[in-house]
């Protein structure tokens, strides 16, 4: 299944999803953006330098990890676990955007924007344009950026200017406009660094593109671990990058059983939750550039969304998933945001792991799953990030009275 | 085509004609209304009326508070339609549709040409609509007598202005800078030159925005292009003086009369 | 060299320093806990399960990064980095914490106990121990509860105890103690989980042996990677477990200089600094189970130290360093807080990188040496750690008035 | 050597012996002094003055305590000595220092034995010094007169035992549990049965510490062993109730008379 190879008139479409609905004025910057893609695609030495960059500076191949205390605890499937976390930066945000960095470097721009949500995309942004020399700005809603002030601390301290957004929800999403705003007016100098296989052609299979090198890597990792395919592999899936990242690695072996899992917040009602695909609140639209299922209203706006884990939590998703949905190559599921705190205490007692919230949504649903099939199948679960950087959300989501103490005592020191 | 025959008609007394532009419900529909009325006194051409949307990517900051605003008061599709149609039957300025692209998908091609028709618009401008994407939109449009309108940017090729000029009709809304609404752009050498590329290919009316406030852009709209297209200036002197401010505004652009 | 190569009658000596000063009630613990040891050394399977493990829990190997920006800048040496802050939990502690879990399970011992002080080594061990499934106490002075509460949010919720000890300083050298406490009441079930190459023997050795795996990895991927083996190897020095890692990797080449860097604190004079072998302040001492030079008084007792760096604020160093000072093979020098908060703003802005305080100080010391260096040769800096798990330590060192602002936001929703 | 004769001419009336420990300058030389009274008066044959530490490593919360704030306090090795001088002079009780080993070390081997033996002490227990570790010092320390006393514990095999007891002099102190001191040890057969394992390797007294409070414990110690040790339980005595509790506590003892 070769997902990128489009049929004639039909660039950047899945299926019915995709596209490239931008504005008239940043035409030519997505077909320079194309060509050069397209070139680095074709030049046979240029994985390899990619690869090479993630060895040497984020530490990968990422191992995958055997869970036995989780696996017997639940009595059923054997789950195992590719750990995006130990990548510099503590998620696999960074693999898109080091991949984004090389472009950015053979387009010759010397300024890149970025949107981010929980911040781990814009800490892996801010960690690139150091490392490549780039003048970096990063948009993030007012909201975000009052929540999760360590990230913002990082991006500022690693050289680039975090912009607060403080229009419509002021989260993810605005961020996403006010880059696009940013993008046409700069275009010349500036590259945007799309953090997930979201918006329009050809970020979705740029982003996939570098992502592949998780699945690329697991494949052959838990066949040697494991001595065969797994039979289920699940993702958590906000924009959908990290999943795309996994799930490429499996797409042409049919006896392996993707799995997307989306934020079910505090449960199925609209604006509870981010599940795109999983629940039936979605529908079919076209905004931030690209087509496929938002959480809309009749109207065509878009509506509020929920969850623990501020990178799910987003309207829209990778117009690659409702095609993969409807051919039957992935199933959707949603996990609440209890079921995910659970699980994260679950995981980290029995095998001393700690997922970032949004990757905690993946082994939720694999929580579920794992006990209903037997001790000779294999779960591989993508830990996509590292929970400890988000303390904050996480002490929030567990709701730790010692924390809430400390920060009262550290807010007396500073003053308050 | 009934927005070509109005331009040509009017363009033989005037140059160049003016487009305004209100997002619907903001501040309120009883503000737009009274906008209008000034609008129309001062012998504005045309008037694009933005249907709110909750992801206002090409728009600039005063701009998208309005959207955000509207949207906060409930303003819906329905209401603008609503709006449009007292619109038109009182005055006698074209009106066009401006809005995302999200708005017209969700409701469906067809339904969404039917009530802009029935709501008495001649076209309407979704910047965020790329013609390869606009086919059977625009299709459905032309059949139906309403004009799409698309934008001509200086990004754009040579190759690519012949083609968005195939793709052109009634007029072309000639981006005359880079950036979101909002902005203030000098009207210079650089925009001449970019409107005589533009010419090139096409003979359509050029309608140039983005930044237009002074009675020298109007002039200097009228000696390189078409019409002048006001957006940002006009609502941003009625946040600051409500119609007393809106009114010496336009007074100050000196526009023909009609 | 083979240090672990004892004469006769010197066992756990390195020239005078070292031994193994401890109550008589753990002869029988500290024996079993040697022949368990030397047992596992012996066995030509254990090193690579150990490095299995490490492989696939920890993400091991960790890579060696060049920093061409950094070098570029300061205009000297081509320096290249050692990234131990990519392994899970953020540290090289991990490196001898899962070894001393695998001891631990050939002793049959089912509950772990450990010291910390920054809080790094107590995280790894509560990892490690929901790992193993071992039961897990954490002691740690009060002062570092109170300012390291992320690590103890983490290790309360990987299912371990945490201990505030409030005796003495309050800190790294208390927790020690009061480990020793629980030790010599509970070694039968219990084995102490020492966190640095400090203690009695046979801990230096144990320590040693497990982090050589940095120094082994870094010969090789040194070699590889810059063609040669590096000029000099610059490693900060707690209690001296990061630094004898990589240094074992290089002790017998002969054309490789090792620095190890110590706290200079607020610079130099008694009190001021945690420099035992860089500054003058130190003498020879036995405490805490072993000989070394220690931060003593004239009564021999300990004097309070002072460092930007938790894990480097302690009276006493890894016997094996005074040895190696003598034999000329290491030499040392200290970084200030001041140099240190340089660098580490350095360090990010040029490099996208974020070493912890104590590794900063490695870095830090790199900075100096650099310049005068001519531009082929080469540097190698162990960055023991990652920072951003400390972000409160480093926000207070760098002095963040945004952050000191989010906390007292914080405060307030916490009902302060 | 003299702690030896002293021993045995005091158990020829005593069974057990008593010895107690104070830490020095704490709460006060005037208190340790008072203190010091009164644990005479009760015919205590020995005394441990703890010197103080920064690391006491092998002692309980409340010697830990007292190591601490005595240091605190300003109180010096020195301190010490000159404590132990006023002591020996005036009480017939033996004195031995008891502290760690980096105290003795730090002053040097030769030195720590002169000023010992100027003080009038009859020897010292460091609980961190190991006998592999003990040889120079202890020979020094016996030339000198002085007793090097060292440490029994349930966690030593017989051989290590048998090592041990030919490293003993004078007494053994007997470690009846694992732990530091200040728990309750229960007195019972293991405790018992131990006592006779070291009695199989050394004819010397046998003193049992690590709990020692009660009339029961000091009978039990009598039966199986040579000296009673009591340490934290009078301590806390002292620190609930001062004078009149300690001498409570010493009452319920019912310590025989010398
Ligand atoms: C750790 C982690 N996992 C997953 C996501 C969701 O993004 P995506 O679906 O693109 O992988 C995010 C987004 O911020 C993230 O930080
Ligand atoms: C990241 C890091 N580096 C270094 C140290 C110092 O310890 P050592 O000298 O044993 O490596 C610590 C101790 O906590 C640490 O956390």
């Amino acid at each position: 299944m070769d997902l990128f190879d489009f049929e004639e008139g039909r660039e950047g479409y899945y299926g019915q999803y995709g596209g490239a609905f931008v504005p008239e004025i940043l035409t030519s910057t997505i077909e320079e953006l194309k060509s050069c893609f397209k070139a680095c695609k074709e030049d046979p030495g240029f994985w390899d330098e990619f690869e090479q960059l993630m060895q040497q500076y984020s530490g990968r191949p990422t191992p995958v990890t055997y869970l036995p205390n989780l696996s017997k605890k639940l009595g059923g499937a054997q789950i195992y676990v590719k750990r995006e976390d130990l990548n510099h930066t503590g998620s696999h945000k960074i693999n898109n955007v080091m991949g984004q960095g090389l472009l950015a470097k053979r387009l010759g721009k010397p300024r890149v924007i970025a949107e981010t949500g929980a911040g781990q995309h814009g800490f892996a942004t801010a960690t690139m344009a150091a490392k490549f020399g780039f003048e970096c700005k990063i948009y993030m809603g007012e909201v975000d950026v009052l929540r999760q002030r360590p990230n913002v601390f990082w991006m500022e301290n690693l050289g680039a200017e975090v912009i607060a957004v403080k229009d419509g929800q002021r989260t993810l999403k605005d961020a996403i406009n006010e880059c696009m705003r940013d993008w046409v007016a700069n275009m010349d100098t500036t590259h945007y660094v799309l953090g997930t296989a979201c918006g329009p052609h050809p970020f979705p299979e740029i982003v996939s593109y570098f992502q592949s090198i998780i699945g690329k890597e697991a494949n052959r990792q838990i066949q040697e671990l494991a001595g065969r395919l797994p039979d289920r592999v699940y993702a958590c899936v906000g924009g959908g990058s990290n999943a795309m990242g996994i799930f490429q690695g499996f797409l042409d072996d049919d006896s392996v059983e993707l799995i997307g899992c989306e934020a079910g917040g505090s449960g199925t009602g609209i604006g509870h939750h981010a599940a795109r695909l999983a629940y039936p609140d979605a529908s079919v639209g076209v905004a931030q550039g690209y087509k496929t299922f938002f959480l809309q209203d009749d109207d065509g706006n878009m509506l509020d969304t929920e969850s623990v884990a501020a990178g799910l939590d987003y309207i829209g998703i990778s117009p690659i998933f409702p095609y993969l949905q409807e051919q039957g190559r992935v199933r959707f599921a949603a996990a609440t945001n209890d079921e995910v705190t659970e699980a994260l205490r679950l995981v980290m007692a029995t095998e001393g792991l700690i997922p970032a919230l949004e990757s905690t949504h993946a082994f939720a649903r694999a929580i579920v799953e794992a006990p209903e099939m037997s001790k000779d199948e294999i779960i591989l679960v993508n830990q996509s990030g590292r929970g400890d950087k988000d303390i904050f959300t996480v002490a929030d989501a567990l709701d730790d009275d010692h924390w809430k103490c400390f920060i009262r005592n550290k807010a007396v020191e500073y003053g308050a | 085509m009934e927005l070509k025959q109005f331009i040509e008609t009017r363009k033989k007394s005037k140059s160049p004609l003016v487009m305004t532009h209100v997002v619907c419900g903001y501040p309120s529909f009883e503000d737009n209304l009274k906008e209008l009325e000034i609008m129309d006194e001062f012998g504005v051409d045309f008037v694009e009326l933005q249907f709110p949307f909750t992801e206002p990517a090409a728009d600039g900051p005063l701009f998208v508070k309005a959207n955000q605003v509207a949207i906060e008061q409930g303003v819906r599709v329905g209401d603008c339609f609503d709006f449009m149609k007292r619109v038109t039957d009182r005055f006698s300025f074209k009106v066009l549709m401006m809005g995302y692209y999200n708005t017209v998908f969700k409701m469906g091609h067809e339904r969404f040409v039917n009530r802009l028709k029935e709501a008495g618009g001649s076209g309407y401008i979704l910047p965020d609509l790329p013609i390869e994407e606009a086919q059977e939109l625009h299709q459905l449009s032309l059949d139906a007598g309403l004009t799409p309108v698309i934008l001509m940017t200086p990004t754009n090729t040579d190759q690519r202005l012949e083609q968005l000029a195939r793709a052109a009709h009634g007029l072309v809304y000639v981006v005359a800078r880079k950036g979101v609404t909002g902005g203030k752009t000098q009207m210079s050498d650089d925009v001449a030159q970019f409107l005589s590329r533009c010419r090139k290919f096409t003979d359509l009316p050029l309608g140039v925005g983005f930044g237009v406030s002074s009675k020298e852009d109007i002039e200097f709209i009228g000696a390189h292009g078409d019409i002048a297209i006001i957006g940002t200036a006009a609502l941003k002197a009625w946040e600051e003086g409500g119609a007393e401010q809106l009114r010496a505004f336009f007074s100050q652009l000196e526009i023909q009369p009609n």
